[in-house]
């Protein structure tokens, strides 16, 4: 192989780790006794969680009515925060499945994390559409249930293939999780001493021995969940483009929809990741497994999923021009100056303007200025679903009907309450399950390559040249 | 290293699978049944605050539906007949009977006898008598052999799966006007009688939702 | 339970110890050749290139999920087709019953669905999990599988298998440690 | 309709034969006692599908913990039948009779439908010439008013409770002296039974006086005619026979008008235009604020309301010497004298004469109602468009000065007993009449009033009003037709009608009304009045002895009494005018109305100051800003409103509002601050209409409820409509090629194809034979004539009442969720902002074929029926929204709150105001959508009773009416069945000017609109392109 072609990459794991000592590294945080701060966050992720059942307590008693939807705009922030908490979801399987099948092995510091994210985002997405109906003790009609009315859901409805969609990914993305969790089970089964810890992640490793014939069939395995998460990812949040875009309503009958929602879907997931991952790797000392070379990868993808949904921004006016359909031509203008460009103008400098700083190497590996722009992100990303459910609604075809959305207390409420049901999945998850895949980062680790021992089996560092004219990269 | 599990617990999940495979017949059939009107609502037979037997009036007697539900060909309402009615025979056969003294002291009084309802429809579903009858859907279709119930119960699940079936097949149902009030009625060519009476009565029955929900 | 070494219970195989991937690589291969059938490797990790090395054949899994694939997609048609054209047909919004465009995102999310639940069912069945019992981890040192050990075994089971045989085998191969596991 | 046979055994033997009912009857029953259990007292009847209807789904919500458990076995429920059954009742099936209501003392033909004796919905009475069988919006509400909780509900003495016998006997003391000095104060009654009764009450008293007020009324207008002919008569207008109408200041369509249903029928029908050929009348309107029928005139001109004098005299001067007979006018000389209207007024009523017409506006000067009956005269008007009618219960003097003195009479402690019939003068008179210091110089004074109101609070008797629905009574309608008023249900409080009241204070005794009316009509008959009642009270009208027409000469002594020149003072007026939804203010406690947005400005539940965007922005106040207003030292703080059209320096305000204690809708609606602000104390009796006054800006704000947010059409093509030269010229004006210039998607290809519907790339559904649609049904249709409506909202109402809408209050209606079903959009257009033009579009749900709300629901609750509507099954719905997110019409109505709950259910009360519910239509509960059915509860009874008749459920055409189509005075909504050709919908539908709203989306509406057609005069559209 000549040294001219290969760009090696930079070592995925910082510091002098072996096998045994990433174990420790990532393990003992399931071993330890619980620290203080641990139980401090909890409480902190408890009190929002109250929150959330107070608020959809209230929502059960007293009816949609609470929340501040009235008549052009039926879809408030229930769906708004639907559709974000399902974007940041993607990020997670995106993470393990797509870089998985392009072979991109930093994945590996970042992905059990990132799925953990993944399905407490979706769980957080699913009570929406669950709570926002009129009468939620029916909900249940929209599954294909016999019953005595003998009548059926209606599978030409998007909200239907939503359920489906939606449904199938949080299942799926369950399984993919819980599939590359069970070999990590197993390390701590095997590491923990008392029989409480044994026993339960005993269970649930499934007797795992590390057998390479059932590794052979587990790879086999975890390939095709790939394949089939790649395709589900970006099915999912075309579905739920499609409850706008399928729809007649101008600003949201629109074919650009779904790579657009995938593209800000993946955007907002890697920064919520983000966001995640360097406050967590800071508290648990991850930084040899999440590195500074992990975060810089991740803020060039968000430039270029920012920069890409920019360019759908700006692709959405052109098209309202080029159509000559006069509604759609007013409902953008509207949206840029109409009674919500104050929205329209927070997501445009939110999502395009604020990613453009990641030009720039020493920015994307400055981790304040990452964790900062990874917020604004997240913020910019929940006002794009603002502009299009309620500026849409509000402004529609007949004049006589355009009405102005504002928001309840209990709106706010129901939103803040999921980051309790977030927080308190996601604490529960870093503290008590392995949240790197030790196996898979072990797999990836130069000592696991048989090639890179000598004759005498001993251990021999690879040695990568790295060309001049790539050198400055890294 | 010791065992964590011993061995028979390799043999639980096959168990628990099991288990869970059986459970979830058990709880298909137990609300397919337990929960549908077949189960909750047939057979039910309140007792009413007068001992009337349909039975004996009916079946014994002789008596036409129509001579106390008189409205049933021209209302929406099967109506329960006035107080009136029971004293056009009881003003002269059974003057005395202690089962009719609510009769009596109804038509004395002017108030009304409080019959407790027996086939009850949601109230969203709205279900028109004369225009059942009129085409030739038969009493005993919907409430079954009142001639042979001494107490009146609900023979029909009178759900919304069970109005359906006739409303897309009603040639499997019908019969000639004349033979509305007939019990027992039973012809061996249903199904060609029937579809003459469809074309015949010009029955198309709505299966769509306003058809009885509005 | 068990005791360890307890040489009543009947032998399970023999288990070595070996120092690194490339080790147990070494002696997968040598396994193999040997013309042993019913032995494993263990290791924290899936080791590149040990199928070959043991001589694995291609997994069945891809068929497994096909299938899967297949019913949830005929299913899904045959639902949909079943609820809305043949049981209760509905004029909805005037389109056809049969309104096949729109029933794709459900038949392709079923499909998927069914397509996973046949990867890692199927993946577990394939590998006999749950099996939470195993003779192997009776052994204390067998512990480090999940961390940093590399081990082979042959199980007695084998119609090759010959204790001083095995032993010898592995011993030749560099094994760090060998013990005889009992059941 | 069912006639009925009113004998006097069925009102005697109340507790025998239980069709009557009344609360104080079912309290001494066990009935009673489940009252509050059941929703309905349905004592009379077998429990109705509708009883239980209503109560389910709120009961599903409830107890959804308990459906697992309540499941097993029902709740029992009881039906109890008629203990000896009347014979027209057949259980199940609705009765209609004829019955009539008094509405500023004439009265209106309607018919009321029954169901199992409680009357839940009011039509017009085709028979009747005061309806045509339509309605206003007070006809429609009057069933609500019915079973208002808030009624008062018994006698009071000094606040104190006490029964109607108490009050026979306080009468019968108390009015024996026939000496006493008493003034009697009543509303204004076209009763002939009444009026018989107030002649033996001047005759028995020897020092009583009579006077009748009203706080608006045609006072002036009767004191025109005096000064003009010398005769106090009725103005009627025959709009059948006008080219050219002219309405100084006069919103005679509007729903205060007391002959507004025949008067908007009329010019409807004056402008109707099925084909090119046919011709229509030219409206001009001059007038302060906008109002529906200058919304509907073709030329307005704004003019402040202290200026119609003037232009009238103009008008009159410039006329005066071209045409006899206005002499008295030559020579005055004023600011309009060069206006250019009034040449261009001159010509076309010149050209037009004896088919053209004026009116004035009713609380306009007694002269310039002189001054318009001289023009109608000298225009040889009267006789063809104008008649003046001779009405037998006119006073002989102004009643506004026999009130005025009787008030001076009563504060000089002259007066011993005052006797208030019907009427709220604490509330509603002039405040420099002081009325209430007045009356607390009288020693005793008797009220009889629907409420417990202003005045009866100030009164020692105080009788709760029996309610027109509750008793027996007659009266005249406006042009004179005789008609009897039959009870529909006995009092539900036992409340005296103001005859039986009359009576008792005569006699002492409790009288029938019945008895008091049949002996009235008795005394019209000398033979054969038994047949000849009997069709009375099946038609709900007597056909004879009409108001015979007086012949009218100018008055010798007609002069122009008052200063020819005057000049206006500069400042801002002030002008009070009836509220359009609430009147007076005696309908203030009823939801529906106060709810129904305002047809100029869509403000509900409240009343604004309305001012031009002009004004507005000299006194530097935006919408919902508070101003204060100060006339001759009262002043109110009422939130400000732009009323674009509105004319500079004037501020209209509305009465009717900020009533006390009368009722829980009035003052406020559940948590919410409502109800407005009393406007009547800037009202006196030297400025009944207008003053001059000052405003202040108070820099509070106060929230103002209005459906609608935005009036542009921002260029859209929804609304459409040509100048009559242009519809000539291209009849096709409304297609949206027309307006495009270009076809809809798709046409061209299906022109190619030979298909009628664009082409698209979706499959559509088919039957055999390639149609859309089952030919053995109905495909229903509704075509909205835009030509012929004028925004009055009785369509909002009459669909509230048939179709169990519920009132949200007003600060749901603040956040967007108004729950009607029809909406009356109002939009402004027009190139020049100080003129534009105001035009109305009703819009229910279009009930597309290609419905987009269908697709989108996930569980099928909306769906198409065979007879081609857009289903709403309210069952099914789980209430996800997204229906009414995707209708892009924006028709759909989501229950965001348990809002009937709400509505129904009036605190510690039985839940009286379910008794108008119509039985036939599901009780929505919270979050189930819900939206305008084509009145399917009509069409399927239609159906099957066609169907069981003929053997089709093809009904007649005609059999099935919408509620709104039956309301709307204008007959501006058709509907029936598309299938047949000749059916009144399919001829409206193929009318040229029919077009489809967003036709573009391939919707493919049922309902469509015909253009509006606009009949300008060249000269004046001149003017306006020259400005």
């Amino acid at each position: 192989m000549s040294k001219y072609e290969y760009v090696p990459e930079p070592a995925l794991v910082k510091g002098n780790h072996d096998f045994a000592s990433l174990t420790r590294l990532v393990t003992d945080v399931n071993l330890r006794p619980t620290p203080k701060g641990w139980y401090l966050a909890m409480i902190g992720a408890n009190s929002l969680l109250l929150v959330l059942l107070v608020a959809i307590g209230y929502l059960f008693w007293e009816g949609t009515g609470i929340w501040g939807l009235n008549n052009p705009v039926g879809w408030g922030w229930a769906i708004i925060n639907f559709v974000w908490w399902v974007g940041i979801g993607h990020a997670g399987t995106l993470i393990s499945a797509i870089l998985f099948l392009f072979r991109q092995d930093w994945r590996t510091a970042i992905n059990r994390f990132a799925e953990a994210m993944t399905i407490f985002a979706v769980m957080c997405a699913l009570i929406f559409p669950g709570i926002h109906v009129g009468r939620i003790w029916v909900a249940y009609w929209m599954f294909p249930l016999p019953n005595q009315m003998d009548i059926w859901p209606n599978f030409n409805s998007p909200l239907l293939w939503d359920v489906f969609a939606v449904g199938t990914y949080f299942t799926v993305s369950f399984l993919f999780w819980y599939v590359g969790l069970v070999p990590d089970l197993a390390t701590i089964r095997d590491r923990a001493t008392d029989k409480f810890r044994k026993w339960t992640y005993g269970i649930f490793a499934l007797g795992w021995t590390g057998s390479n014939r059932h590794w052979w069939n587990y790879e086999k395995s975890y390939m095709i969940l790939a394949g089939l998460a790649t395709p589900l990812v970006l099915s999912v949040h075309t579905i739920v483009s499609f409850d706008f875009a399928v729809s007649i309503i101008p600003g949201w009958h629109t074919t650009i929809f779904p790579p657009y929602f995938v593209a800000g879907a993946i955007f907002s997931g890697f920064a919520m990741v983000l966001t995640l991952m360097i406050v967590a790797r800071k508290i648990y000392g991850m930084k040899d497994i999440m590195t500074d070379d992990h975060m810089e990868k991740m803020n060039i993808i968000i430039l270029v999923t920012g920069s890409m949904v920019g360019f759908a921004y700006m692709m959405e006016f052109f098209i309202a021009w080029y159509s000559g359909v006069e509604y759609e031509k007013a409902i953008f203008l509207l949206r840029a100056t109409g009674p919500y460009a104050w929205a329209y103008w927070t997501m445009m400098i939110c999502n395009v303007v604020s990613p453009q700083f990641f030009w720039s190497k020493k920015l994307r590996r400055n981790v304040y200025f990452t964790f900062f722009i990874s917020i604004v992100v997240n913020i910019g990303m929940w006002f794009e679903r603002f502009v299009i459910t309620v500026s849409s609604l509000a402004t529609d075809y007949l004049p006589s009907s355009w009405d102005y959305y504002s928001p309840t207390i209990w709106d706010a409420l129901t939103y803040i309450g999921t980051f309790g049901l977030f927080f308190t999945f996601f604490l529960l998850f870093l503290r008590f399950l392995p949240m790197v895949a030790v196996a898979e980062i072990k797999a990836v680790l130069p000592q696991a390559d048989p090639h890179n021992y000598d004759d005498n089996d001993e251990y021999q560092a690879p040695e990568v040249e790295v060309p001049e004219s790539q050198a400055r990269f890294y | 290293m010791a065992q964590i599990f011993p061995k028979w617990t390799n043999q639980v999940p096959r168990k628990i699978l099991i288990g869970i495979i059986v459970l979830l017949n058990v709880v298909v059939f137990g609300i397919w049944y337990f929960f549908s009107p077949e189960y909750t609502d047939v057979g039910y037979a309140p007792e009413q605050p007068v001992p009337y037997s349909h039975k004996l009036h009916v079946d014994q007697l002789g008596l036409d539906c129509q001579y106390c539900h008189t409205d049933v060909f021209e209302s929406k309402q099967a109506n329960i007949p006035a107080t009136q009615t029971c004293m056009n025979c009881h003003n002269i056969i059974q003057t005395e009977s202690e089962n009719l003294a609510l009769v009596r002291e109804s038509w004395e009084t002017g108030e009304a006898i409080e019959w407790i309802r027996v086939h009850n429809l949601p109230d969203y579903a709205y279900f028109n008598h004369s225009a059942h009858v009129n085409v030739g859907v038969g009493c005993e279709s919907c409430h079954g052999r009142i001639d042979k119930m001494e107490v009146v119960y609900q023979e029909e699940p009178l759900s919304m799966g069970w109005c359906l079936d006739c409303h897309r097949e009603p040639e499997k149902y019908v019969r000639p006007v004349e033979e509305v009030t007939t019990m027992g009625y039973q012809v061996e060519n249903q199904l060609e009688l029937g579809k003459e009476l469809v074309d015949k009565n010009n029955i198309h029955a709505p299966t769509y939702c306003q058809g009885c929900h509005y | 339970m068990s005791t360890n070494n307890d040489h009543t219970d009947s032998l399970h195989g023999i288990l070595a110890e070996f120092k690194n991937p490339k080790q147990l690589l070494d002696v997968a291969s040598k396994m193999s050749k040997s013309g042993y059938h019913k032995f494993d490797t263990y290791s924290p990790f899936p080791i590149h290139g040990i199928d070959k090395a043991m001589n694995l054949k291609k997994s069945k899994l891809g068929w497994i999920v096909l299938i899967c694939g297949l019913i949830g997609f005929t299913g899904a048609v045959a639902m949909m087709y079943y609820m809305l054209v043949i049981d209760y047909p509905m004029n909805i919004g005037g389109k056809p019953f049969f309104n096949a465009p729109a029933w794709v995102p459900v038949t392709f999310e079923l499909t998927v669905l069914f397509s996973a639940f046949g990867a890692v069912i199927g993946m577990f069945v394939l590998n006999g999990l749950p099996k939470h019992h195993n003779p192997l981890f009776n052994i204390t040192r067998f512990k480090k599988a999940t961390d940093d050990g590399f081990f082979a075994c042959i199980e007695a089971e084998d119609d090759m298998f010959d204790t001083d045989k095995v032993k010898k085998l592995f011993e030749d191969a560099g094994a760090t440690h060998i013990e005889e596991v009992y059941e | 309709m069912k006639d009925l046979e009113p004998t006097d055994q069925q009102m005697s033997e109340v507790k025998k034969n239980t069709y009557w009912k009344s609360l104080n009857e079912l309290a001494q029953n066990k009935e009673y006692q489940k009252f509050t259990e059941r929703e309905f007292p349905e004592n009379a009847s077998e429990l109705t599908d509708g009883v239980s209807r209503r109560g389910f789904l709120r009961v599903m919500g409830a107890s959804i913990a308990l459906a697992g458990l309540a499941a097993c076995r029902r709740p029992v429920q009881k039906i109890l039948p008629y203990s000896n059954q009347p014979e027209d009742v057949v259980a199940g099936n609705p009765l209609y009779y004829a019955t009539s209501m008094p509405f500023q003392g004439n009265l209106i033909g309607l018919v009321a439908e029954n169901h199992e004796g409680r009357p839940t919905k009011l039509e017009g009475n085709s028979l009747h010439p005061a309806s045509h069988g339509s309605t206003n919006i007070y006809n429609q509400a009057a069933t609500l008013e019915l079973y208002d909780p808030d009624r008062s509900r018994s006698p009071l003495r000094n606040g104190k409770g006490v029964s109607v016998e108490d009050f026979a006997e306080f009468a019968s003391s108390h009015f024996s002296n026939t000496n006493q000095r008493i003034a009697f104060i009543s509303e204004a009654n076209s009763s002939p039974t009444y009026n018989g009764l107030k002649n033996e009450v001047l005759n028995k008293f020897n020092n009583a006086s009579w006077v009748t007020y009203e706080p608006f009324g045609e006072d002036n207008a009767i004191e025109g005619t005096q000064i003009a002919f010398g005769q106090r008569v009725r103005t009627l207008y025959n709009f059948d026979n006008a080219d050219v109408v002219l309405s100084l200041n006069d919103d005679f369509m509007g729903s205060n008008h007391p002959n507004g249903i025949t008067y908007a029928r009329q010019i409807a029908a004056k402008r109707r235009m099925n084909n090119t050929g046919d011709s229509m009348s030219r409206i001009y309107a001059v007038e302060d604020s906008y109002s529906p029928t200058g919304s509907f005139a073709d030329h307005r001109l704004k003019l402040k309301a202290s200026e119609i004098e003037s232009f009238t005299y103009a008008l009159a001067s410039a006329l005066s010497g071209r045409i006899n007979g206005l002499n008295a006018f030559s020579g005055i000389n004023n600011q309009f004298t060069d206006h250019h209207w009034i040449s261009v007024l001159a010509d076309e009523l010149i050209s037009n004469s004896g088919r053209s017409a004026i009116s004035a506006g009713a609380e306009h000067k007694a002269e310039v109602h002189a001054a318009v009956g001289a023009i109608n005269l000298a225009l040889g008007n009267v006789g063809n468009t104008v008649s003046y009618l001779e009405v037998p219960h006119f006073n002989e003097q102004n009643n506004r000065q026999a009130f005025a003195d009787v008030v001076e009479q009563m504060k000089t402690g002259n007066i011993d007993t005052v006797v208030l019939v019907g009427t709220n003068p604490v509330f509603t008179a002039p405040d420099d009449l002081g009325f209430e210091e007045a009356l607390s110089n009288v020693s005793i004074v008797v009220n009889l009033s629907h409420y417990v109101d202003e005045t009866a609070r100030k009164s020692t008797w105080h009788i709760n009003r029996a309610h027109f629905l509750e008793t027996w009574g007659d009266g005249f309608s406006f042009n004179g037709a005789r008609s009897v008023i039959q009870p529909q249900i006995q009092p539900l409080y036992n409340g005296l009608s103001e005859i039986e009241f009359l009576s008792t204070i005569l006699t002492g005794n409790l009288d029938k009304g019945y008895n008091l009316v049949q002996n009235t009509f008795s005394g019209y008959y000398s033979s054969g009045f038994d047949a000849r009642w009997r069709t009375i009270l099946h038609d709900g009208i007597d056909t004879q002895d009409n108001f015979s027409a007086a012949s009218v000469s100018l008055a010798s002594s007609f002069e122009v009494t008052s200063a020819s020149e005057t000049e206006s003072s500069g400042g801002i007026e002030v002008v009070i005018r009836p509220d359009p939804t609430l009147y007076d203010g005696r309908y203030a406690n009823l939801g529906w109305l106060q709810e129904l947005p305002d047809p100029m400005t869509k403000i509900t539940w409240d009343n604004v100051a309305l001012m031009s965007p002009n004004t507005a922005a000299a006194l530097d106040v935006d919408n919902e800003d508070v101003v204060e207003i100060n006339v001759n030292g009262k002043s109110v703080k009422i939130a400000a409103w732009i009323q674009p059209g509105h004319v500079d320096n004037s501020i209209t305000l509305y009465t009717g509002y900020g009533r006390e204690g009368i009722g829980r809708v009035a003052n406020r609606y559940i948590d919410y601050t409502a109800g407005g602000v009393n406007t009547y104390p800037l009202r006196s009796t030297s400025a009944i209409l207008y003053s001059n006054a000052e405003i202040s800006k108070t820099g509070d704000a106060y929230e103002i409820a209005c459906v609608q947010d935005h009036h542009s059409l921002e260029g859209r093509d929804m609304y459409r409509q040509a100048t009559i030269d242009n519809y000539k010229e291209n009849p096709a004006f409304a297609t949206f090629k027309s307006v495009h210039g270009y076809d809809v998607p798709g046409m061209r290809e299906a022109h190619e194809l030979e298909k009628e519907a664009p082409v698209s790339l979706f499959r559509e559904q088919e039957y055999p034979d390639n149609i859309s649609y089952p030919e053995h049904e109905p495909q229903w249709g509704m075509a909205i004539d835009l030509n012929s409506c004028f925004g009055c909202g009785v369509c909002v109402i009459a669909c509230q009442s048939e179709n169990n809408i519920p009132v949200v209050g007003k600060k749901e209606v603040k956040r967007g969720r108004e729950m009607h079903w029809i909406r009356n959009d109002r939009y402004f257009v027009g190139d020049n902002v100080d003129e534009p033009q105001a035009v109305h579009q009703p819009v229910p749900c279009m009930h597309c074929e290609l419905a987009p709300c269908e697709e989108v629901c996930p569980v099928a609750a909306t769906t198409h029926s065979e007879d081609g509507m857009n289903q709403m099954t309210y069952n099914r719905c789980i209430g996800t929204r997204y229906c009414a997110n995707n209708c892009p019409y924006k028709v759909r109505r989501f229950n965001f709150f348990n809002y009937p709950k709400e509505y129904l259910t009036t605190g510690d009360d039985p839940d009286i105001i379910q008794m108008a519910m119509n039985p036939e239509v599901t009780i929505r509960f919270r979050g189930v959508m819900e939206k305008c059915t084509y009145c399917v509860q009509r069409v399927n009874r239609a159906k099957i009773e066609a169907k069981i008749e003929t053997g089709s459920p093809k009904p007649a055409d005609g059999t099935v009416q919408t509620a709104c189509q039956q309301a709307c005075p204008t007959e501006a909504i058709t509907f029936g069945d598309l299938t047949d050709e000749d059916s009144v919908v399919s001829q409206a539908k193929s009318n040229d000017r029919n077009y489809q709203m967003l036709e573009e989306l391939n919707t493919r509406p049922r309902t469509s609109y015909l253009a509006k057609i606009t009949n300008p005069n060249p000269a004046l559209a001149l003017d306006i392109n020259q400005e």
